[in-house]
């Protein structure tokens, strides 16, 4: 049963006002053709959740989107602030949710996985704990040591960017993985938008490759270069002098609002975006080839 | 002798802090320079473990995140966020876990979150990220930051992460064991207070005692650091040719 | 560095008398060759946990290696009983403690998470919790249903056969993973036997499909056709035949001594075994090739 | 017609009872062989889940264990098994489950563990295996078992799966809702009590009665199978050609 889909009509069945989303993908495979759909379609209230906001959060948050961030490290990776939902945290115009990396992850795994909760081991730093009630501590039913436990998060949407999925919404990622799979599993609604939509029969040759099978999937988007200035592994490079120019960029809200009306607003689709960013940029950001190899599974008939 | 930066100084000393041979769990920035420079040099053993999923990471380039495709090929395994913190650094398979911070307290505990209240914060840092559970299970940790009045207070604003005190006990790591900055290496003393054990080519005790929020002690075997070599540096530089971190 | 060894050498060195194992490999990759030389070095007083002790249990419980036994699945898959541990068990000689497959899981992922327990929701179903102490019910700290709880299980030694790995012991696996990671993160030490051991670029070219990495491994030994009569995807197939006459064999204790003389104490090792199999049972077990295909991780200098 | 065996019967009717699109979680044998049956017939469109970590099978030949290797070539994707049973069947992804068991009790109970006493038993069975968990959280199950009076005691001599009762309201699965046997079919009435509410072509109320543990009630309704086609035969034989399930 075919769940392919074009991407505004995927945002717009599966993605509500007020809903919880989780964009999906540690630094790789960040789905940033869906952040701009959400964005052009005027979405709002929304409680955002990712472990690492990234600057698709920062985006949608100058886009007014968003009513709430739940996260664990809130940086532009590897150079600094993200600006826009700094500014709005300390102005006290966004509401927060704040774990450690560890935390966010237990919360979907828990979720994923059907359970009320997941416990941690103690840190011994207690300041997160005293802030955020979500942490409990509950005793080691065999006598240990007390654990520390997070309650399941269950999205309303996962929005997963993949690098290639069959028409059912089964995909094969590779490269880091993140909170992909308990993402996944975790929420209620899932969207993909994949690098290539391919046949089933690729997809099955190679099963251990599967990270999401289509039972969790609602609609599968094909959408090259979905994930810049994010990356997919093996097909274009992460665009670190764009993560770079957002830092300056951001903390100027003319710029910003520039960027958006000539980056998002004023472009149809991920095709018009990946146009715009011209052949030099398509050039900087190609990789050389590096085959995995392959792995015989065996006929048995 | 080949003139060098603060950031470089600081990377070349952390990165001889690394033994072969090792599991460690690298950040963002000047630790990853400093992994980056020991595997390269005296630690070619090293296993470098990046929060984003990778293990026995090989990067081609320096990687601007701590996600960059370049961990990826050629590392010896990917798995992911879950697993990195729960069978890796929960389980306690991770012997080093190299920190930052935006504070660093008497007593090693890390401020990576907010400056001044968290309700109404003066300034928001991005969080604890790994930090908080790296403190906590890594078999020890190093910490590398500029030396600065502000950087190091007496208390925290808010502890991201725990360094010593009673807390400690119960925890299988054993916490920050050194503390590198521009002007030299402090580690925790028998009470878990830090205090500096080694200084820089041209750092003084004065000097590092003005830049200190808490009356810094001094060990009594005070060390002299020997300055990078060119050998170092060179890798260094070549590791990050756009100098993104070695400001 | 490499942790290259013998078959023999590894098991002299890591498993002793009294050790509690973990025989790793949900019907596939069984490693019957580490279990053989354990038969041969003439272990005993193991306590044997395994969620289906299979026929390999069955062989070290005959051989007199078996103190105790923790399962969840006692059966000859597809075929019945498993006549060996089952007389020992009816009988009182053997020692067991009884979970389900969640329940034995959920024991081996939470000591490879290094948590003193995990959660699991009810099932309603209260005997094996009435006979079996471990089970534990807890409040939810939420305000939700009770969860039930397990304690961690580490065993001493993890055995896993792979398909592939390198010197250092990082491996790649495919097909049916079974608990294969959970065991070798659970346990204390680690010893893979392998159909190939490759170069370290081969595992490199593939990091997605490192289940195993070296670090948790102890030895590695190069051990060809190891999880006969089970199998390794991709290399041999199944031996349903052998599991079919198992069933009869094991229910005459004549005939089991005399395998056991035949086929474990009378061979050196694996290679004599399939050999000793014989062409014709090896024309039987191989499958026709059916690749994977490839993926391109791509080159970031 | 053409003549059929008794697993033969059992085996179509329980095929008959997966309507497409379902997501089934496969038990080995009968189960195994009503699904594949499903699969090639009505139903084309089902997700075979099998608790060795298969999600999507298309297995080529019938896999004599549940952990065959043709059932990972062409599936869909492969999970561990902590993941089969916590993020599909706990999660609540699974809509049917297939069950088999040495007793069914009354009110759907199964015993898989032993006959007599749990600690010296009588007769020591393989257990749980996924039972409970599947039984308790498969949105319902479906139970294929030959109608033995041994095999439906009143109560089980170990509750191995919960049945219907006071328990199974706080479950997210409804429970047994049929089993199929030699003789027909039988399904919960609104008290959790089974009761036959069809017959087999040739079986009677009376032998249905005859071979049950407590006192068979049957439907108001009680209705005929329809006997195999020709085409539903022809397709499971060459299934298991060498009649390893169909005795």
């Amino acid at each position: 049963m075919s769940k392919l889909s074009t991407l505004p009509a995927a945002i717009a069945a599966h993605v509500h006002d007020g809903d919880t989303l989780y964009l999906a993908g540690f630094t790789h495979l960040i789905p940033f053709a869906a952040a701009h759909e959400i964005i052009r379609q005027r979405r709002k209230d929304l409680t955002l959740a990712r472990a690492t906001p990234d600057i698709i959060y920062d985006q949608m948050a100058a886009a007014g989107c968003a009513r709430k961030i739940i996260f664990s490290y809130m940086g532009n990776p590897g150079v600094g602030s993200l600006h826009v939902l700094r500014r709005l945290v300390e102005s006290g115009a966004l509401e927060w949710e704040e774990y450690s990396h560890f935390g966010m992850i237990t919360r979907l795994a828990a979720a994923a996985a059907g359970l009320p909760f997941l416990p941690m081991r103690p840190t011994g730093a207690s300041d997160l704990a005293n802030v955020n009630p979500a942490y409990r501590r509950i005793p080691d039913p065999y006598g240990g040591e007390d654990v520390v436990v997070l309650p399941a998060l269950h999205p309303d949407v996962a929005i997963l960017h993949v690098q290639r999925a069959d028409e059912n919404g089964n995909a094969h990622l590779w490269g880091i993985l993140g909170e992909q799979k308990e993402a996944a599993f975790a929420a209620r609604r899932v969207i993909l938008t994949a690098e290539e939509i391919v046949s089933e029969d690729v997809i099955r040759r190679d099963p251990n490759r599967t990270l999401i099978p289509g039972l969790v999937v609602s609609a599968v988007c094909h959408v090259p270069h979905a994930a810049h200035p994010s990356y997919a592994q093996g097909y274009y490079d992460r665009d670190n002098a764009f993560y770079l120019e957002w830092d300056a960029l951001s903390q100027d809200e003319a710029r910003l609002q520039e960027w958006l009306d000539q980056w998002v607003y004023a472009l149809p689709d991920r095709a018009a975006y990946w146009d715009k960013l011209g052949p030099e940029v398509h050039a900087r950001l190609t990789p050389s080839p590096r085959p995995s190899g392959e792995v015989d599974y065996g006929g048995y008939a | 002798m080949t003139p060098y930066s603060p950031s470089e100084l600081m990377a070349v000393n952390a990165a001889r802090l690394l033994t072969d041979g090792k599991v460690v769990f690298v950040g963002v920035g000047l630790p990853n320079l400093a992994c980056n420079l020991a595997l390269r040099t005296h630690a070619p053993n090293l296993t470098l473990i990046y929060e984003a999923g990778v293990i026995g990471a090989r990067p081609e380039r320096l990687p601007l995140s701590i996600g960059d495709p370049t961990l990826v090929t050629g590392a010896a395994a990917v798995a992911g966020m879950y697993d990195i913190f729960a069978l890796y650094l929960q389980r306690g398979l991770v012997d080093v876990g190299f920190l930052g911070g935006a504070q660093i307290s008497r007593t090693g505990d890390i401020n990576a979150t907010v400056i001044g209240d968290y309700a109404g914060p003066r300034t928001r840092l991005p969080g604890s990220g790994g930090s908080m559970e790296i403190a906590a299970w890594a078999k020890q940790c190093f910490i590398i930051t500029p030396h600065q009045k502000r950087r190091f207070p007496d208390k925290v604003d808010f502890q991201t992460s725990l360094g010593h005190g009673p807390a400690r006990r119960a925890l299988p790591g054993r916490g920050p064991q050194a503390v590198v900055t521009d002007l030299g290496i402090l580690r925790p003393d028998a009470s878990g207070e830090l205090v500096l054990v080694a200084l820089h080519p041209a750092a003084t005790l004065e000097e590092a005692q003005a830049n200190t929020g808490w009356p810094l002690q001094s060990a009594p075997d005070l060390a002299a650091t020997a300055p990078p070599t060119a050998d170092e540096l060179a890798l260094l530089r070549a590791l990050d040719p756009d100098r993104i971190y070695l400001k």
